[in-house]
């Protein structure tokens, strides 16, 4: 067999098999009247080796054989197709956002005072890893409780230039149907279908 | 009688209900150790191949068209007493050789019967020419559908694919992350929650609706985390210029509100000194304090 | 993003994932502000195409999206890989396969109707846990027997884009366009194959 087909053979057999081949394996999946010699294969792996260069992988000699690895540069883009689809918050977490924007600095006490219930601590973890909220200092008081707050990232992220683009407690009281009468106008992010579907699931769930 | 797993892979194989092959070097059946090249010209067939013989078939239509096939006649002309005669023979053979026999053969064996009846019926020639259908007609129907989806079958099994002909290309994937996508949220959500929670919220306790004043509360922050890391600061320093009267008044409420709430200190190191601020000190003893409070309270 | 970062990163993320991805997930792994747009990611797929060509994999289009497979001429070495051979469908599993991706969606009665025996139980399991076909309805008559038809992972594992691709079915000829006469001793020759080829060609009947 010539080289140049053995070699496509040997690449064939590593792509279908996915995991590394050791070179009497690869030997194997001749008859052994045509069966390559050893040095050939070893020739013919030489030889792959170089053509991937340039290429989205690579060949790697590793304890059990060879194998065809995609190439680390390509990790980030390539590992997102595992990417777990994005839940969705929780109404606590939302609510616990919300007044910390409208109340800050506030404390988990004050929260849970408004709320009615214990701020489960998961919630103000993600909130921080998300980076919209931070602490910004201590309640002089007993147990110096932390000051929570929101932060730059929390106003980028809705497109708000201060918080004052909030509407007002008052504004909000008054309104049956936020969506309808609120004139977003510049400050809200062009919802995604995805996310307006989940409005209006919301809206469902606030009008009960 | 020859069981399946003795069989040599070819026979197994016809017995597995693989296509019929048509080559002559290729054994049909293994019969007494004499490979059977072809399927029998005449209805003698060994007792030993019968039954494989017959497994080969998928039924009564199969056998059928296998019958005409091989007598190199077409299907829409059907030598319909001859196929019957021979159909019938096969079916006698079955039952004496005690081979369980589907329901749908015999049926079929019905079927023919009564289409040689009638076409043994004289029938006159305008009959014939006009309305009356030929007593084939349904059966060749049937013979002809089953025959193309026999074919597709094969065409099917012809396809290439995965495992058999073609295999996904794989490859480790070096570095691979954990790649956590973060929920969205749109601004709509959040005020409908927190319109949500004030509505709840007023039911027990009594929340001032008068308006928010937000920016003092983002000033409230910004001078919080301004205070955070620098110790005393100049009173003059929180204070921007550029923001102008409404900034300032901004940031002069959002001192007081701080001062109110016991956030921060002013510090003055002697009468008409630069004011000078900071975040409120921890009492002396704090965890004292706090045990004292919590002795209080219990 | 140039075409040939875009083109390696495709065949990276194919390889790494190991069966075919569609358009859109190529697409989803990159962020936002750098995603290509569709057409873009097309033509780096037509790109790949060409690149394959000579190589031991090729660029193929399935139901569910694209693939990097190893070409079929590489399948007698490769497949010595594997202690086990593929199992091989019999005649009777083959056809009602073919009966229920032609005639989708159909009953099993429809099925015995055609091959003019009873549907094996057991045909129709491994069907369905190879998922090749699965219960899209029931027809309303009564015992509202099971509407099978075939599914994307069917049209994936014969390499077809869609139910269009299967091949067409022969024809259906008709007696009286004969002149059949009521004749037993008749003798009319079987069809050439090449006849054959040409009736089923001009055979409209669509796999639909």
């Amino acid at each position: 067999m010539e080289q140049m087909q053995l070699r496509k053979v040997i690449e064939a057999a590593l792509l279908a098999w996915g995991e590394s081949l050791s070179v009497s394996q690869l030997r194997e999946m001749f008859d052994e009247n045509e069966r390559p010699e050893e040095a050939e294969v070893r020739a013919a792996l030489a030889a792959l080796a170089e053509d991937c260069a340039g290429r989205a992988v690579e060949l790697v000699e590793v304890a059990s054989g060879w194998r065809l690895q995609v190439r680390a540069e390509f990790a980030l883009p390539v590992s997102r197709l595992w990417q777990e689809r994005p839940g969705r918050y929780s109404r606590a977490l939302l609510e616990t956002l919300a007044l910390i924007a409208y109340r800050q600095p506030i404390t988990r006490g004050e929260i849970e005072d408004v709320r009615g219930v214990a701020v489960n601590p998961h919630i103000v973890r993600t909130l921080t890893e998300r980076g919209w909220i931070r602490v910004v200092g201590h309640r002089e008081v007993p147990g110096r409780p932390e000051l929570l707050s929101t932060t730059r990232e929390f106003l980028d992220y809705f497109g708000l230039r201060g918080l004052d683009d909030l509407p007002t407690l008052a504004a909000l009281r008054d309104m049956d149907n936020l969506g309808v009468q609120l004139d977003f106008g510049t400050v809200m992010p062009v919802p995604e279908p995805a996310a307006v579907a989940a409005v209006a699931a919301g809206d469902g769930e606030s009008a009960g | 009688m020859i069981g399946n797993n003795d069989l040599p892979e070819p026979v197994a194989a016809a017995a597995e209900g693989a296509p019929l092959p048509t080559q002559a070097e290729m054994p049909f059946a293994i019969v007494e150790g004499e490979p059977v090249t072809e399927m029998p010209r005449d209805l003698y067939i060994p007792p030993q191949a019968l039954e494989v013989f017959l497994e080969a078939f998928e039924g009564p239509l199969d056998l059928l068209l296998y019958m005409i096939r091989r007598q190199n006649v077409d299907i829409l002309d059907i030598p319909i007493a001859d196929i019957t005669r021979q159909y019938m023979e096969y079916i006698r053979l079955m039952q004496e050789l005690d081979l369980e026999l589907a329901g749908e053969y015999l049926l079929m064996a019905a079927m023919l019967a009564e289409i040689k009846s009638r076409m043994l019926l004289p029938r006159s020639q305008e009959a014939s020419l006009l309305e009356e259908e030929d007593p084939r007609a349904e059966l060749v129907r049937r013979l002809q559908e089953y025959e193309r989806f026999k074919l597709a079958a094969e065409n099917l099994d012809r396809l290439p694919r995965l495992e058999r002909d073609v295999h996904q290309a794989r490859a480790e994937l070096v570095g691979r992350r954990v790649v956590r996508l973060l929920p969205e949220v749109t601004l709509q959500e959040m005020l409908l929650a927190f319109k949500d929670v004030v509505q709840r919220a007023a039911m027990f306790v009594h929340l001032h609706v008068a308006r928010e004043a937000l920016s003092v509360r983002q000033r409230m922050s910004e001078v919080l985390l301004a205070l955070a890391d620098a110790g005393l600061v100049p009173f003059v320093r929180l204070f921007r210029a550029e923001e102008g009267r409404m900034g300032v008044t901004v940031t002069f409420v959002a001192l007081l509100e701080l001062l109110r709430e016991g956030l921060i200190e002013v510090v003055q190191a002697e009468p008409y000194a630069p004011l000078h601020l900071r975040r409120a000190q921890k009492p002396a003893d704090a965890a004292a304090v706090e045990e004292m409070t919590v002795t209080t309270v219990s």
